[in-house]
């Protein structure tokens, strides 16, 4: 190992850097700041994810009252979309795993304004504070969607939950703006634009989304909390507003928002493939263009959520027209993908097993997304069980996979320690098939005709309903066995090598884990970050 | 059951519409298999093939242009082709034709109400002719609704504040099951109605106010007295069976069940249990017997009658009843023991 | 470290700042003077450029994008992109949105056809009659004594008509012609359809205002043939327009709550009220009334809601003695039944007489 | 003018010099300004629709607004983006004392504006002339009035807001500017205040004729 031979095990690395609660609640290391967000997401994921078994429980049985009430399980859903969409998958990657990766990735000592980072941990954390304070008031109904004028009239506290959202937008503002700097200015020596990793490239494409769709939602929670505070009537018909008005801006930042959770975890597959494939990229620029072309179109195909909203014709023509174009970026990455394992020498490790996974799991994600993309399909499927279906496909199939991939890939660098590597396949599989149990019957639902967001259903409906809450519960103990072999593995596992995985992105140029400054040196970069040659096959995570 | 799940991913096809609705639904999924087949095969190929072997080396491939161009063109067009189909069908199903009987929706919290120009008001059940033409204007008076017909694979949102409408032919005579696809608060899942395909004979009947006789479920046969009672009350009125029986199934096409319960849970109003012959406590502070008079008015004027701990939000139902219907409701509330 | 490095940046020289200072100052003062000439839809896009041009000179000059980076100019220009995706395809929307209209003879049905014997003739009885409805109707606009000078016509461009003068009448002052006007309305003006009112209410209405001024016109048989009435027969089979405004329809329908059964049995509910009068009454003045009547029928609230959509404000009628709508019994209910268009008065056409007579007996009571 | 001595900064330690980190800074503060954009876009946005849909409404509604309050306020803040640029330009040449005088200047501007803005509001109070469900001014004739005045509540609120922000900012900067701290080989923090006030100007210069001036 040529690359750890300066390094002596028990040297000074930034987790031992200093000491003491204060040394991290102050930090301004990037990498510490990348944890304390993968931690509260973790958190915010167990919280999110106790409340999506509570309604798979509610819907084991048709007709209602198997576990709550009506309005408790209209809190529950609006509770387990606000805290999965704005409190876990769209801080996930970037906020946590690309905070951790990205400047080390760039060769940088930290990201372009470290005190910004740690303030936006902390606005995070304050939104998601008064977001989880509403729980303990009277909670919200709304869905995560908060559409109008439902959300003016309830009498819940959903002025907490879009106060909590709206500043928990800021932390996404400024991290977005923190990675755009650090990309243009503190890249390494000698690591051009055509050098730069594709997760770098990812999380560019995502910091862009990031920085121009967020200020839009934030007016439009500004706006809606004035609809119930000042009675401002723009989206309020009574008053003559205008509520598809309000879909419209509250999609102009949703609709981006899912690539800002898709594109990192696009970014995460990329890299990983070509390691445990041990082959160059397939198309590296087609990839990178294409994460651009995806974070353009996110912007042009809102109007595909409302349809059947009742906005006009020419705009349904439009929005549907410009959708099919999301397909065509996407599907070159994922058959440019498959391509780099063409001629491959394939490992099986758990990161790898997880990037199968996420083909598979967003290939049908993808491809059912062209179902509602289509006008008259959509018309018959939007608002029923099929659009849950889709969008889990690719949120927990995508982005999931992709920072489950992501945590095992970079789990040795965080850590200095490996995880077992039995374990993480048994919990692959469990979360897999699990996952599978549990939405796939929801496509049929849907396409049978069961709307969502219902507490109780025809008794038609109660077959699939059972299979699905059953694999809930599947998915649900792969990620207890996932959290508990990952705190076996920080505790106790085997000290991992500066380059367990025998890669070539910068990040597995310095020592697991890195020291508090990342290098000890700055590295100069010579060659692009995908050279894998014919006979360079092995990799040291596999030859004990 | 575990038939009942699977026979056929999608509803009966009850319009035409629905019928070309299914064509294309079914070129899709053949065409998301061959693609799914394509990449998780390919993958698995190429898992099996070059699975890791110190022996053998990799190729050096950076790319190829041509695949490119490939794997960008081929689907580019078949998504204009799915787009153009797509869009063909959807026109089809906003476009009512001039001559269309028109209904008006309105839809509010948690019912659907609809209105006839003959001047009928049907509530949760709205009855239309078979094989002509008939276009539903719809608005809300409070929040977004959605009303969603599976079998005929239309929908459409109902806001507040102004007008949308969508239009269809039913083929197949029976009652069609509705749905509100829009979230709309508490009882959103009890948003429920049925459309009605009358037959002709029917439909004038319908028309002049007397009675149609039983109507089965759209696709299936008229049930027997003995499976009535052993079903789950989504079936027609019929003239034969017990006061109570029909008063069920007032109950539950009303919307009664919207609001309130007959297993001794309140939901927005007061649960129905047990309720006859008790005294209720009125929101002004009165006592009154709850019996065949007291449910009559508070059905006819909730608002004077609203129960103490609960919002007046109750709608009326004077003038929506029939005085059989009414007489059945009775006789089913006070077998609610 | 902590060299002098930052003396490559462009220093925005004192002389040019204050050009463009003095430039943007002229420019403002451009702006205003042009607002006031009328220039139809150019003052908008003189104004929008005019603001362009200052937002360039602040933006190249003040915040030095001229001498700044590409990469910077690029970034902020993104942002205008973006805003012009978001504006233009929103407008797809909301400027391109289906009109609904909805077809049939909801509401009229029932009520249209003249059940009078030539009715084109003017009667003291009609006359009478029309006056009555007059008084509920049309004095909002047209004023007590028809002079066209009622509280609300203050608003209205053109103005309601004198029907005290003879010109200018848009449809002339023969009585087929005043009936179509009542029946169609003068769009675009604020004259509403009344075609919601009977038939004979029409006639009457008609007779009514032509009797405010001595000159007489007679239909000559050309007017008949126009309204289609055949003067030789008896009664009038009129030709009802099947179409209403679904504006009008739809309003009709969300004010009516239990959605009772309209046409035909718009003055006769099926079901009898059991409870006693003054009971009833003030329960349905509470539940109806009051918000906008107020207390023991005052009037004089402010009332901002037609239907769901439009915002306007009006002062509602006090419901006592000098009230016209109290005069009698068959007048008030007609006024309750029906509303009155034009004004904000909804109509609720699902009151049975027994409520109706409760209604009025209750506000007789409060007002002696 | 007297040259101040000369300060030195000592740049943080993942970036090369202390350009770098100036430059590093600018572009953050650019891409601030875009969310900026974008942010007040949506009301912009809004803006466009409705006086698409209601033109009628918005030209009535308009006349119930002070031309000449608005005017007025348009050269306060165009003369303070003037001094704001002045001060800038004085920081970089080392002439503190210029410096501090036009950022005093920039804030009375800015008080003034506010004032202005005072005199405005009150008088919108009075008539009734408010947001959406408590709009009651009875002599706009026109439906739907209350959302112009929603939307120019909203509009130049937020704007108002960014004023006070912004004259907390060249608080800061003055007391910093006063310890000496700025000079010609650093001055990022005043140029990107700078940046920021001028941006409050030009929503400024477009909230004018959008709402004061509708044709």
């Amino acid at each position: 190992m040529s690359n750890n031979s300066a390094v002596v095990q028990g040297e000074d690395h930034y987790l031992n850097h200093s000491r003491g609660l204060m040394s991290w609640l102050g930090t301004l290391d990037h990498k510490r700041i990348g944890l304390m967000y993968l931690f509260s997401v973790l958190l915010f994921f167990l919280m999110g994810g106790v409340f999506a078994l509570l309604i798979r429980l509610e819907l084991f049985k048709w007709g209602g009252h198997n576990l709550v009430d009506a309005n408790t399980y209209n809190k529950f859903f609006t509770y387990h979309g606000a805290i999965m969409v704005f409190l876990v998958v769209i801080p996930a990657i970037p906020a946590a795993l690309g905070n951790f990766i990205l400047p080390i990735m760039l060769g940088a000592k930290d990201v372009a304004f470290p005190r910004l980072n740690l303030a936006s941990y902390y606005i995070f954390m304050t939104g998601a504070l008064f977001a989880v304070l509403a729980l303990f008031l009277r909670g919200a109904d709304t869905g995560w969607t908060f559409y109008t004028p439902y959300s003016i009239r309830t009498n819940t506290t959903v002025l907490l939950v879009l106060f909590g959202a709206f500043i928990a937008g800021f932390s996404s503002i400024l991290t977005g703006l923190n990675f755009i700097v650090t990309i243009h200015k503190l890249r390494a020596p000698g690591l051009t634009w055509m050098r730069l990793p594709l997760f770098c490239w990812a999380l560019y494409a995502t910091s862009i989304i990031q920085v121009l769709a967020t200020p839009v939602l934030a007016i439009t929670l500004v706006l809606l909390c004035m609809e119930r505070i000042l009675q401002i009537g723009i989206f309020d018909p009574k008053l003559g507003g205008d509520p598809i008005l309000f879909q419209h801006f509250f999609w102009f930042y949703s609709h981006p928002a899912v690539y800002i959770m898709i594109l990192p975890a696009m970014g995460i597959i990329s890299e990983i493939i070509p390691v445990f494939s041990r082959k160059p990229i397939f198309g590296y620029k087609a990839i990178a263009y294409s994460s651009f072309g995806i974070a353009l179109i996110a912007f042009i195909v809102w109007g595909h959520h409302m349809f059947v909203s009742g906005q006009s014709e020419l705009a349904n023509f439009v929005f549907s027209l410009l959708t099919m174009f999301v397909a065509v970026p996407t599907g070159v990455k994922v058959f440019s993908w498959v391509g780099t394992m063409y001629r491959g020498s394939i490992h099986f490790n758990a990161p790898m097993l997880y990037a199968f996974g996420f083909l598979e799991l967003f290939t049908m994600g993808g491809l059912t997304g062209v179902f509602l993309a289509t006008l008259a399909i959509d018309v018959h499927l939007t608002n029923t069980y099929f659009v849950v279906a889709h969008f889990h496909y690719v949120m927990v199939g995508g982005t999931l996979m992709g920072l489950l991939a992501g945590l095992h890939y970079w789990f040795p660098k965080m850590f200095g320690r490996m995880y077992s590597e039995t374990a993480a396949k048994i919990g692959f599989w469990l979360i897999v098939i699990g996952f599978n149990v549990t939405f796939f019957p929801q496509f049929i639902l849907g396409a049978q005709g069961m709307p969502r967001r219902y507490w109780s259903y025809l008794p038609e409906f109660t077959f699939l309903n059972r299979i699905s809450t059953l694999g809930s519960g599947l998915i649900g103990v792969g990620f207890i066995y996932t959290a508990y072999y990952f705190y076996r593995g920080m505790r106790s596992g085997a000290k991992a090598d500066a380059n367990p995985w025998n890669a070539q992105t910068l990040e597995w140029k310095t020592s697991s884990p890195p020291p508090h400054e990342n290098f000890h040196e700055t590295p100069v970069v010579t060659q692009w970050p995908y050279e894998y040659l014919p006979e360079d096959t092995s990799m040291p995570a596999n030859l004990r | 059951m575990i038939q009942q799940a699977f026979a056929g991913s999608v509803p009966l096809q009850g319009t035409e519409v629905a019928v070309r609705w299914d064509s294309l639904y079914n070129f899709l999924v053949g065409l998301s298999i061959f693609f799914f087949v394509l990449v998780v095969g390919s993958i698995l190929y190429f898992i099996v093939s070059y699975k890791h072997d110190s022996k053998k080396k990799t190729q050096y491939i950076t790319g190829s242009h041509l695949l490119e161009a490939v794997w960008i063109a081929v689907p580019t067009l078949l998504l204009m082709v799915i787009f153009v189909w797509g869009y063909s069908v959807y026109h089809a199903m906003t476009q009512a034709p001039s001559d269309a009987y028109e209904i008006r929706v309105i839809g509010k919290q948690w019912l659907w109400t609809f209105q006839y120009d003959n001047g009928r008001t049907t509530v949760g059940e709205v009855f239309v002719p078979v094989n002509r033409p008939v276009k539903l204007v719809m608005t809300s008076e409070d929040v977004l609704h959605g009303f969603f017909i599976p079998t005929f694979r239309i929908k459409q949102d109902v806001v507040p504040g102004m007008y949308s409408s969508i239009w269809f032919t039913a083929t197949v005579p029976g009652k069609h099951q509705a749905y509100c696809t829009e979230y709309c608060g508490t009882s959103h899942s009890a948003m429920l109605a049925k459309v009605v395909v009358l037959e002709d004979h029917q439909w004038k009947a319908w028309n002049q106010n007397k009675e149609i006789g039983p109507i089965p479920e759209a696709g299936q046969p008229l049930p027997s007295k003995t499976q009535v009672a052993g079903t789950l009350g989504k079936k027609p009125l019929i003239q034969n069976i017990s006061l109570v029986e029909q008063g069920r199934q007032v109950y539950q096409s009303k919307g009664c069940v919207a609001c309130h319960s007959t297993d001794g849970t309140n939901k927005v109003g007061p649960t129905h249990k047990g309720l006859f012959g008790t005294q209720v406590e009125l929101a002004n502070g009165k006592f009154v017997l709850a019996d065949e008079n007291y449910i009559r008015n508070h059905i006819e004027y909730p608002q004077a009658n609203t129960v103490k701990g609960y919002n007046p939000v109750m709608p009326t139902f004077k003038g929506l009843l029939t005085e059989s219907e009414m007489n059945a409701l009775i006789a089913y509330m006070k077998s609610l023991k | 470290m902590g060299s002098t490095s930052q003396k490559h940046h462009h220093i925005l020289p004192t002389k040019t700042a204050l050009t463009i200072g003095a430039l943007l100052l002229v420019l403002t003062a451009i702006t205003v003077w042009i607002a006031h000439i009328d220039l139809g839809p150019f003052n908008f896009v003189i104004a929008t450029a005019v603001a362009t041009l200052k937002a360039s000179l602040v933006a190249l000059y003040f915040m030095n994008l001229k001498y700044e980076s590409s990469e910077n100019r690029m970034i902020f220009i993104t942002s205008f992109l973006f805003l012009a995706i978001f504006i233009v395809l929103t407008a797809t929307d909301l400027f391109f949105r289906q009109e609904v209209s909805v077809h049939g003879t909801f509401i009229a049905e029932g009520s249209s056809q003249s059940k009078l014997k030539k009715p084109w003739v003017s009667t003291p009885e009609l006359v009478a009659h029309g006056k009555e409805i007059y008084a509920i109707q049309c004095v909002a606009c047209h004023g007590l004594e028809g002079k066209g000078n009622g509280p609300a016509a203050a608003a209205l461009n053109p103005a309601p008509r004198n029907f005290e003068a003879v010109d200018g009448w848009k449809n002339g002052r023969k009585p087929t012609m005043v009936f179509k006007t009542l029946k169609e309305g003068l769009p675009p003006s604020s004259m509403a359809s009344y075609a919601t009112l009977p038939a004979d209410d029409r006639w009457a209405l008609t007779h009514y205002v032509l009797s405010l001024h001595p000159q007489v016109e007679v239909d000559s048989p050309a007017d008949f043939a126009r309204v289609g009435i055949d003067p030789n027969q008896e009664s009038v089979q009129e030709k009802e327009d099947p179409k209403i405004s679904i504006e009008l329809a739809m309003s009709q329908l969300a004010h009516a709550e239990s959605g009772m059964e309209r046409g035909a049995h718009l003055y006769h509910s099926r079901f009898e009220q059991v409870q006693e009068g003054p009971f009833i009454g003030k329960y349905l003045y509470q539940k109806h009334c009051l918000e906008c009547h107020g207390d023991h029928g005052k009037g004089g609230i402010k009332v901002s809601v037609l239907g769901v959509y439009p915002v306007a404000f009006v002062a509602t009628h006090p419901l006592n003695q000098q009230s016209p709508s109290m005069n009698s019994q068959e007048v008030f209910n007609q006024a309750v039944i029906r509303g009155i268009p034009g004004n904000l008065m909804p109509g609720y056409g699902n009151l049975s007489s027994s409520e109706l007579k409760g209604l009025y007996q209750y506000l007789k009571a409060e007002n002696e | 003018m007297l040259q101040e001595e000369t300060v030195i900064h000592h740049h943080a330690h993942h970036f090369t010099s202390a350009n770098h980190e100036f430059e590093a800074a600018k572009q953050g503060m650019w891409i601030f300004l875009v969310t900026e954009v974008l942010m007040f876009g949506g009301l912009f946005v809004a803006y466009g629709l409705f006086r698409g849909l209601y033109p009628e409404m918005f030209h009535e509604a308009h006349q119930h607004l002070a031309v000449h309050m608005g005017a007025l306020n348009t050269v306060v803040l165009i003369t303070s983006s003037l001094t704001m640029a002045l001060s800038v330009s004085s920081a970089q040449k080392g002439h503190k004392v210029s410096s501090v005088r036009y950022l005093v200047l920039t804030l009375i501007l800015a008080c003034c504006f506010l004032g202005v803005k005072y005199f405005e509001y009150s008088h919108k109070f009075h008539d009734g002339l408010l947001p959406g469900g408590f709009f009651t001014n009875t002599e706009i004739k026109s439906p739907k009035a209350s959302l112009f005045f929603s939307l120019y509540f909203m509009m130049t609120g937020l704007h108002g807001i960014h004023v006070l922000i912004g004259m907390g900012v060249i608080s800061w900067i003055l007391r910093r500017t006063l310890r000496g701290e700025f000079g010609p080989s650093y001055y990022t923090p005043i140029e990107l205040v700078g940046l920021y006030w001028h941006f409050v100007d030009l929503v400024w210069i477009y909230l004018f004729p959008l709402l004061y001036l509708v044709g």
